[in-house]
């Protein structure tokens, strides 16, 4: 069975130009950056491209890109060694309760080393209000942090007037771009922020690999400790052919960015408005219309997210769920919840992030099956029963 | 990371050696630091008629040596108190920022030279 | 002109067999391991199979591996992260003066958050003292790393002794074994380790993944905050291609080890007499023994160590020296220097580092063109010229 794969949030595959660029680097141009000589010399060489391509692609400069192993690398980066550097002038660090993970159990490590963490709330499309943001700034705030794109709803946060605010203040501004970039325009100007992390697995680049943007002058401590590597703010012998990957894909998502948004976002509408029309007690989660182009969520009532999976990858589909039972853990997206959905229904969810590989005949077909799943489980639900009975 | 011109001049460095009786001669750096420049002048009539150097040190202080002694040969005293480091690595097509310090070295040799040869000779002038 | 690589200390080529088995997981067997479908079944049976053969090379359990971001990650996550868990019970770190930077300057980090740290002093030939380690420990002390073998001079140390003395006085003892995985046999039971670094592009697999051994039992910080990839120990995305790379890669070490340890050793021994004998003011810099197969290093009196390195560049030999002049800071190589070497002889270093791909017709070659190398440097040195006046 061809499968569909619609979880490119999660992650997406190395395209064959970004594959075929990384080749040479595995075993033939395989030098250690760091050496002076013959095969050092050809890496050094790589590794100056493909950082030029990074800060193209953002706006910045060059010398404001370090590379790192990933997105939870760029984000535990910029958290606590900002925290960290900047303890001594306050220890406040203003957060939304949507973050990733890698920002949220950061910011919990943090908290039980003494600094005091905020998480601000966010209205039932998943936005944070920018008020919010100010009423919060207190005179100890050493960094905000707020996400750009999120990964479960899609929800696109007004993150440049929040960086506008954080700027007057005088106080560091992080944003966690991993779900932007590659998908939506991102210059680092325009956001007015002093560090972005981005991941180069979400947008057709490989794993373990991803970047933090640093504005120049902006002083945190490194977190990866040793060799001189990344002018001694990263140390670790540079993952050459990862960094090569990562420089072509942001330079292809770039390139394409105008098309493939507009074709992701008519396919994203046609998914959303074919399941809304043909499956009863659904809804759709995050914002309507600022939301990333490939992302579709849905709670379907009555249901739960792990059994609409599991029949959804029967039928060859790929996608994924907030669903606690999905997890492992015991509570359901803390997206979800922090939006203000029940847990029903955020057990309920459905998440399918499109990608540029996808076609309208994958779409249609997601459409034709996911009703019959939902009225098959919705048959074997208590719930179900309960609320026909109540009506 | 080097030009192609410092490669050559390491490679084939231009006036190695000493002038046994040299009218001025000075030496700058010391092995702790891993870099040393000896260099020789030969003067005539104000004129450096020739120069010469020994040096131990990276490829950058071999090819600053090289070119340094290259750019004075055969001018006046003068002249030669006029050579910048910044020179000698222009002529070299650039060097990189960690190496620049060698190309400090050339010009602190050559004008210990010159003061070195004022000193033999009772010239009484300053070098700053 | 073909290129003679003996720089392998540095970095070594991805194997063919390696990136063989890597390839699929690139662009089709993509899936994000963590997610519970199709393509995420795919990785996960990938990423438990990596895991299987680094247990089985280092005679650990599969759950006690942990997949980091190479050598520097996994030896800051130990350092760091045992520290700041231990921090109630002591605030003392035995290290040694001739770790990598990965290590020392993780080290220097904590120092200055109120750590104390011991460094260790060795002898002439970089070997650390049993017995120095048991007179510096003291009641505050939580945390032992000593390093397999020195990837400047290959000295390698004691370390299954030094884990006997931490375990019986209930001290952590982590050992960087990044120069030693691959290349002399290591066995986590027999160095009485509880933490063990090694990073994959030391032995022919790929750059940017390495691995952290934690002993069952062993209680520290994670590092990476965020997902709850790795038993929720280290977060990020897996990166299943490089993964697969580590676990290819040191499968064929292990199985390849008596071989390549008798080939090695042979090619090592060829080259120190060839060079002794062939060069006078030479001297071997590291134990003459218990040194790791494939290292040599010589210090080269009267010549600077770049001037030897861009030299042999140009008849395509690639090497490493231990010069301050080579690395672009001020002070030539710590490990020399804590060995006793002036700094004239550190200046004068150069590191051959021969592996498994390197020929006899290739050590012979360097036996030819070094001394020639060398003569004419020395015609340059006015330091040369001294010693010839003073004889
Ligand atoms: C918003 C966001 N931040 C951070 C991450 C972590 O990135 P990585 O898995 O590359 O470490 C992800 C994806 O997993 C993400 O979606
Ligand atoms: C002994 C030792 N420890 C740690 C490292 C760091 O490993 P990596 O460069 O893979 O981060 C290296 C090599 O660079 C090493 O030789
Ligand atoms: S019902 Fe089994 S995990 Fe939720
Ligand atoms: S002589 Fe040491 S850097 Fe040039």
């Amino acid at each position: 069975m061809e499968k569909i794969y619609l979880d490119n949030a999660a992650t997406t595959p190395v395209k064959k130009e970004v594959l075929d660029e990384m080749m040479p680097y595995f075993s033939e141009k395989f030098g250690n950056a760091s050496t002076l000589y013959s095969y050092g010399r050809e890496s050094k060489k790589a590794l100056d491209i493909a950082r030029d391509r990074v800060a193209k692609a953002l706006g910045a400069d060059p010398a404001e890109i370090y590379f790192t192993s990933g997105g939870t690398e760029s984000d535990n980066w910029a958290i606590k060694a900002a925290a960290y550097a900047l303890r001594e002038k306050g220890n406040h660090i203003i957060t939304t309760s949507i973050e990733h993970h890698a920002v949220l159990h950061t910011c919990e490590y943090l908290k039980k080393q003494g600094f005091k963490i905020t998480y601000l709330p966010v209205d039932e499309y998943g936005l944070v209000d920018v008020e919010e943001v100010k009423k919060a700034i207190t005179d100890q705030t050493i960094l905000i942090s707020v996400m750009y794109a999120n990964n479960e709803v899609g929800t696109i946060e007004p993150v440049a007037e929040i960086g506008e605010i954080a700027k007057e203040r005088g106080i560091l501004f992080h944003t966690d771009a991993v779900q932007a970039v590659g998908h939506i325009p991102v210059d680092v100007k325009k956001l007015n922020c002093d560090m972005l992390s981005l991941s180069a697995h979400k947008f057709y680049g490989p794993k373990g690999i991803g970047a933090l943007y640093i504005r120049k002058g902006v002083k945190i401590h490194p977190y990866m400790h040793g060799g001189g590597q990344e002018k001694g703010r990263r140390a670790g012998t540079e993952n050459i052919p990862a960094i090569v990957g990562l420089g072509k894909a942001i330079e292809l998502a770039t390139q394409n960015l105008n098309q493939s948004m507009e074709k992701l976002t008519f396919l994203r509408n046609k998914l959303i408005n074919g399941l809304l029309n043909k499956i009863d007690h659904v809804k759709l989660n995050g914002h309507p219309e600022k939301r990333l182009p490939g992302n579709v969520n849905i709670s379907v009532e009555y249901v739960e997210g792990e059994s609409m999976l599991l029949s959804l990858d029967m039928k060859g589909i790929c996608a994924s769920s907030g669903s606690a039972c999905t997890s492992g853990s015991l509570d359901p997206s803390h997206v979800l919840l922090a939006m203000g959905l029940p847990h029903e229904l955020a057990h309920g969810s459905l998440r399918f992030s499109i990608g540029e590989q996808n076609t309208e005949e994958e779409i249609d077909y997601v459409i034709q099956v996911l009703p019959d799943i939902v009225a098959r489980l919705r048959e074997m639900s208590p719930l179900y029963e309960k609320a026909r009975e109540g009506k | 990371m080097y030009s192609e011109k410092v490669m050559d001049h390491f490679m084939n460095p231009r006036n190695v050696g000493e002038i046994p009786d040299a009218d001025g001669v000075f030496q700058v750096g010391n092995p702790v630091c891993g870099d040393i420049m000896k260099i020789y002048l030969k003067i005539k009539d104000g004129i450096i008629v020739d120069a010469k150097f020994k040096t131990f040190g990276c490829g950058a202080a071999v090819a600053t040596s090289s070119m340094a002694t290259e750019m004075i040969k055969g001018k006046p005293i003068e002249e030669a108190l006029k050579l910048t480091n910044k020179a000698v690595a222009e002529a070299l097509d650039g060097l990189p920022a960690t190496k620049m310090h060698c190309s400090v070295l050339a010009e602190e040799a050559v004008k210990g030279a010159i003061e070195d040869y004022y000193k033999k000779h009772g010239i009484n002038k300053q070098v700053e």
